[in-house]
């Protein structure tokens, strides 16, 4: 079993959501992130100071899924997410050792999905 | 009812010219300089520099000199609420900061909240520079035009009842300015979130300083559609329906906001905050009372009761229509609905609030409060994209209670044909001129910011700055 | 002094029968239908169009046609007073609406402001339909009960001079409206975060139909509390101790919060904005003056001016008490605290301000900041759950500003005892009434929301909308 | 022009000590009691008790008993006009506390709104105990030092015209009450998110107790500065530049908060809420109407309306010009500075709203909001930090307002000589009385509180409370 | 060593910590989450518009602790979590490396209590 | 390559995010958390009742990087956040698997950095 990662663009969610489950990955979760990377800096005015911000407001993804279903969610991400442009995000996979079901208490592969 | 019935006869123009009042007036030049200055970010210093020397020489008596033949009681009382009635339609501007931002996203907060504050600033200068002047000037062009000048001048007895029973110049003048910057921020709700800052601000400043004045001319400064026997109390149609114009035309131009009606059916996108657009609804409510009560232009107390009645009769009833309607018809009571309910309420009840019954009032609210849902739910289908829902609200609520004053009135002078005359002749000014400018901005310095500014929002993208700074807010809508 | 001393000899109820006076009225069967609408959800165009006909037959006489016999300084100033008062009380309503939302959980905000803004709309109407008659129509019954028939009716002269030396008919009207539904806002308070909207809105619609105009009868409309001596000059019992006592009764019959006082000792629940909060608070205290201010009844100066002292010292003292109490107690300076002492103050001070000297509103507000402090940690401890303090803040200290009348009054014919015997009259009418209607509406329709909705919040599961769309917010309280 | 004429030969210091007045009075010690009570947390129930036996012993009269010879219009509309104005004086502690909470972080909101409301409650009381005779009271030394007694009382006639023309005693107690507090609400932004609650409450008691009613005394009180030919219409001087200094020693004392001026080249700390810093300004520029308004002491038609236009012009204008310079500058359009630029216009334009031209008043604004750009910059540069900018708010356009008053006034009794000694004098007692305050504070219980509580917040601190539970707000600023 | 992520109810936090802290699991972080997953769809309403919502609130749980520790920080998440309706969540157990403790310096099985 | 996870004092992310710069880590995933650990309980009042608090404001990193990394993130972290107090936070680190770059497509050590 694996644990994917990914930071994508806020706005691409809904895409990234409908590609998934085009692709039968139907299980995720998703949180709030702020991301650094080769994006440009943007530069906050106020009251006559500038900041340099270069946290970049992305949004987590995590999936949990076995083996066979990693390409899936690898390429649902792309395809959801990708415009070409610096900041798209990354994808990181992780190796998952167990999974358990809080309702059922099931445990391992039954879990996951 | 006249809106501004003059009983001295003051001579207007000249005096501006002359220049040697003794209560001050701005100088021609000075204002409309002051405001090129904000537009253009020049020269403030220099023409402030400029007509203090002016301001200086001219100062010579007391403001308050020869002010005081005889203080009757219509002239203080009048003068009193006319004032306290000015400052509530001043509270209405926080009333539309506060809905509009409300109503929409986060990341483009800021920008509301610094159009809005501009409007205000921009509006009532212009309308000092030209605007009053334009609008109740002297008669140029039968009816049709008017002009006495730039700036403002009490001349020698504007400060006295000979200029009016009720109320000297000057509050007549900041009655009129507060109530002009109101149909600029009307447009700012329907084309937020995507306009540019510089060129909504250039339309503001053109739509109140020319637009606006002209069309109040007509009736309430006692030009053609006065005489036609056209009728609009407190501002239906020539506050609220001339904006709603103007927001149709930003609308149309615009386009809708990225996203907002792709994907098959579009996506709803959720106001951040209904705290700030309640609190935004429950003042322009308390302003309206300052707005309807104070057209009254005196302190009559059978008037002004009667239209305090009126007045909240009707946004108490358009509350229960629009709850009603949209709890039948989306099986859910929805806030966003009763909100702007009450709004539809208060702008239906604006045309006729001195010239109905209580009991029409209520209807006309309830009316009202109906049709403002049914308009939101056409403009979706229409796929005009309406960000507060200014155009139900300001524009086909204005055009309903215009046309109700012909239907409920008291008054046998008021028939239902010279109010839709009323109705298409702002029409036919407003949105005309309204498509005009947009499109002029258009050509030049362009009217919409880029797809990646309305991603980021405008906050960020063009004043480098967060409404909400440190909090966790999901930008995916 | 007297509540409402009609000078004139209206004759209030003959007339809105007859249909036929100047200035419209509302029919009988109109506004009920209307109100009957919004709950029920049905026939709003129906009952319009209905009586629209009716409206328009009836519109004969323009409004303010024959109200001018002589407008005496008391009668313009008087009736500007207190339309001013009117719209500060109206103000009140937007305090409620940010005090309750501030001081409950962020998943229940939308419901809160729902209920705020629906019960503004139908109180007032239903005040206009039978409130106004109950409360200070044609006594029926030694004192007990008043009737003058459906609607609001000014009839010949009451908008002139001849109904009262003060105002005229529809500023009355108005000014009571606006009081009529704060009796049923404080209720919204103690029962939020639980209670089933629709059932909330029946309560309040019936609250404020029936019952609120029968006790303001007993005193203010002229009845058998006060030939009894009984003094409240703006309210503490009549209105706060009133709503209080509704407070009461919901707090009592819907039960606790979930896992409000589970586990062992229980859990705070934090509000989820201090400033939504204190904007609340500040909004009350700037509208209690028109409250207070305006029960004068006139512009007097002397009164007035000796109100606004005395409702300012009482409210800062009230502040003073609550948080110098609250900061010894618990060693830690409270806001909560220190904003509900600002209520507890103004609520303390309500019922004699005109007549205690300022060092005696001193005291009142001081005692009564502490009152609210004590009577919060009691009801926590009696396990009853009210979000907002409303039953501190307005039930017992309503009770004791108005049993305080009778401690520091100067005026001699104020007793403790008329005090006690107004508190436990009103008590005896408005609780039991309140828990009646409750019973009914458990028995009925139902009126708690299911735990489940209670979990993931009113907002999503009765409007399908949330407060605050896109922020992050931890839902685990 | 007066601040306030005394008509009649009102003798204010016997009768307190007498205490047999007919309108009660505060006995003196009853009050600064309370005081006490509030910042040392004790004894008020005892206080009250003590004082609750005093006040009923001398309950005899009622209060407005002979207080009606005749009312004069110009008593009965200049009073209802006063007193509107002193409650839109106290809107604007709303609006202060919503700016000040607006433009800090959200880990001190709970801090900032307790502030707030707490210096309302504890500058009223204190103004009521020993301000207002310090202000108004008996001259005692050649117009530098006056005093009448503790407590307020209005004695025989000062409840009718025979106090004055235009207003009763106790109107012109709570419109100066109103304007007290002010004084130290102007610190509090300076000195926010790390001075310690204690030290900054009693700051304030002794500030507004204290130095505040002292220099007001010199002016308008017709101390020496008044027979010095200076002129301060509503307080530019007296009231902003007075908390001006206020907070420019407190804001040195204290030190900039951690890690604003560090790193080089420091950082910004970003307001949490712009929404809420909007509605604070506007409502703020909504209470100034009353400030200014209510400045005129009458409700004369003429000086009204003129300081009503003046008033708008210069905010208007101040907007201009802040936000011209500061895109000019930035290149980006700052709402922080857009806000700030209406206070500074406001500011700017209060000491001479009722003698200048409207022409002049724009110069004055517009320049009024360049000054406050500069100002802002000028201080960063200093590193003098100042969260919310009320030094060039408040102190800086003070003085820019108090000398245009020199330049531009239409009275040729006004002379910049004048003009500069007030602010000269002004600066004297005010800010080393500021320093020598704050030194002390600093010596005994300690002015700034721990670098770990300003990194956690004063909300949890010294409340052990958040402003937005729930809410997820990165802390990292 | 491991590191365990649970997603769980939001309302369940303070039984989840409870059931940890019984079991002397004493160290977690906790996050803000939205899951999809089997639970039905919210409908939101806004201006005559239906949205469906199928994100639902949640909240994130890790903790991390050696391998003999990771039943009983399951276990404790199982009691205080279940409900046994669908939406109560998921827990997963991730292979941990390394861990260092900030203050100290100090690494592996000793920095991870 | 491996993941680091690490937990740290709010106000420190701007040390921490010089220290990691410094070493040439420039990007990382930064979110928002609530931690438990050693921490004195702070204590919330609110209204006449006491709640103790055990929830602490920290920020959560996530840094990507190649084995040879590590030691530099690690470093880095507890360069910018150590203050010596308890609270200072913990450094996870886990395997990855893979990583994707989601605007090229690129996998593996490539897509990283
Ligand atoms: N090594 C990494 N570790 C953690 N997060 C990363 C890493 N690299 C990228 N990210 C996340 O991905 C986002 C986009 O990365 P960026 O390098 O800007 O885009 P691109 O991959 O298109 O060059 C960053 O904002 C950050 O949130
Ligand atoms: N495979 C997964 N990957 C990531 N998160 C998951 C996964 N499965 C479930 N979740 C999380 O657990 C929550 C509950 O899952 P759900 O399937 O609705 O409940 P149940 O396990 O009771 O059927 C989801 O909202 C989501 O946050
Ligand atoms: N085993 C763990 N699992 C998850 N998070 C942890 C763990 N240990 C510590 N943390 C996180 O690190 C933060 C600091 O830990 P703490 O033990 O208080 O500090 P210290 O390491 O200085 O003793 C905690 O608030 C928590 O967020």
């Amino acid at each position: 079993m694996r644990l994917v990662i990914a930071y994508i663009r806020p706005e691409k969610l809904p895409e990234v959501k409908q590609a998934l489950f085009k692709r039968d990955v139907l299980k995720i979760s998703v949180s709030n992130a702020l991301g650094c990377g080769d994006e440009p800096t943007i530069y906050e005015q106020y009251r006559g100071r500038t900041s340099e911000v270069d946290l970049h407001k992305k949004v987590r993804i995590e999936a949990a899924v076995n083996e066979s279903f990693v390409q899936n969610v690898v390429d649902g991400i792309v395809e959801g997410a990708q415009t070409g442009e610096v900041g798209d995000g990354k994808i990181f996979v992780i190796p998952l050792e167990d999974c358990y079901r809080i309702r059922t208490g099931e445990q391992g592969h039954d879990a996951i999905g | 009812m006249k809106r501004r019935p003059m009983t001295g006869d003051h001579d207007h123009g000249t005096l501006v010219i002359g220049g040697n009042s003794p209560i001050g007036g701005i100088e021609g030049k000075t204002l409309p300089a002051s405001i090129a200055a904000v537009i253009g970010c020049v020269m403030v210093c220099l023409a402030a520099g400029q007509s203090a020397a002016q301001a200086t020489t001219e100062a010579a008596a007391t403001p308050s000199a020869n002010a005081e033949p005889v203080l009757t009681q219509a002239f203080v009382v009048g003068n009193l609420w006319l004032l306290v009635g000015a400052m509530l339609v001043f509270v209405m501007h926080l009333g539309f900061a506060c809905l509009e931002a409300g109503l929409t996203r986060a990341r483009n907060t800021v920008n509301i909240l610094f159009k809005n504050i501009s409007i205000v600033a921009i509006g009532t200068l212009t309308y000092a520079g030209v605007g009053f002047s334009l609008m109740y000037g002297d008669d140029l062009a039968a009816g049709w035009f008017a002009w006495s000048g730039f700036g403002i001048d009490p001349g020698e007895t504007g400060q006295s009842p000979a200029y009016n029973d009720n109320y000297p110049y000057f509050t007549d003048f900041i009655f009129q300015a507060m109530f002009a910057a109101t149909a600029a921020t009307i447009v700012s709700g329907a084309v937020a979130e995507r306009i540019k800052l510089e060129s909504f601000l250039i339309f503001s400043t053109v739509f109140v300083g020319l637009v606006y004045p002209v069309i109040g001319f007509w009736k309430w400064g006692e030009g053609w559609l006065d005489a036609a026997g056209f009728y609009d109390f407190a501002g239906s149609t020539l506050v609220h329906a001339v904006g709603g114009w103007g927001a149709l035309a930003g609308a149309l131009i615009l386009g809708p906001r990225l996203g907002r009606f792709e994907a098959g059916h579009g996506r709803a996108y959720h106001g951040h905050s209904m705290p700030l657009a309640a609190i935004g609804v429950f003042l322009l409510w308390f302003g309206w009372f300052g707005f309807n009560g104070g057209s009254v232009l005196s302190a009559d107390p059978a008037s002004m009761s009667l239209v305090f009645v009126t007045t909240m009769l009707g946004a108490c009833a358009g509350v229960v229509g629009a709850v009603s309607l949209s709890w039948f018809l989306f099986r859910k009571p929805d806030l966003s609905m009763a909100l702007n309910g009450a709004l539809a309420g208060l702008v239906s009840i604006t045309a006729g609030a001195d010239s109905i019954t209580p009991g029409s009032s209520i209807i006309i609210g309830v009316i009202g409060g109906c049709v403002v849902v049914v308009g939101i739910l056409s403009l979706d289908r229409l796929r005009i994209d309406d960000p507060v829902g200014a155009i139900p609200v300001h524009l086909i609520c204005g055009i309903w209670g215009t046309a109700a004053v012909g239907i409920f009135s008291t008054n046998e002078d008021h028939t239902l044909l010279a109010q839709l005359l009323g109705i298409a002749a702002a029409a036919a000014l407003a949105f005309p001129a309204a498509l005009a400018i947009f499109f002029v901005l258009k050509l030049t310095i362009g009217l919409r910011v880029s797809p990646e500014a309305e991603r980021i929002g405008l906050d960020i993208d063009e004043h480098g700055m967060e409404a909400y700074s440190g909090f966790q807010i999901f930008n995916t809508q």
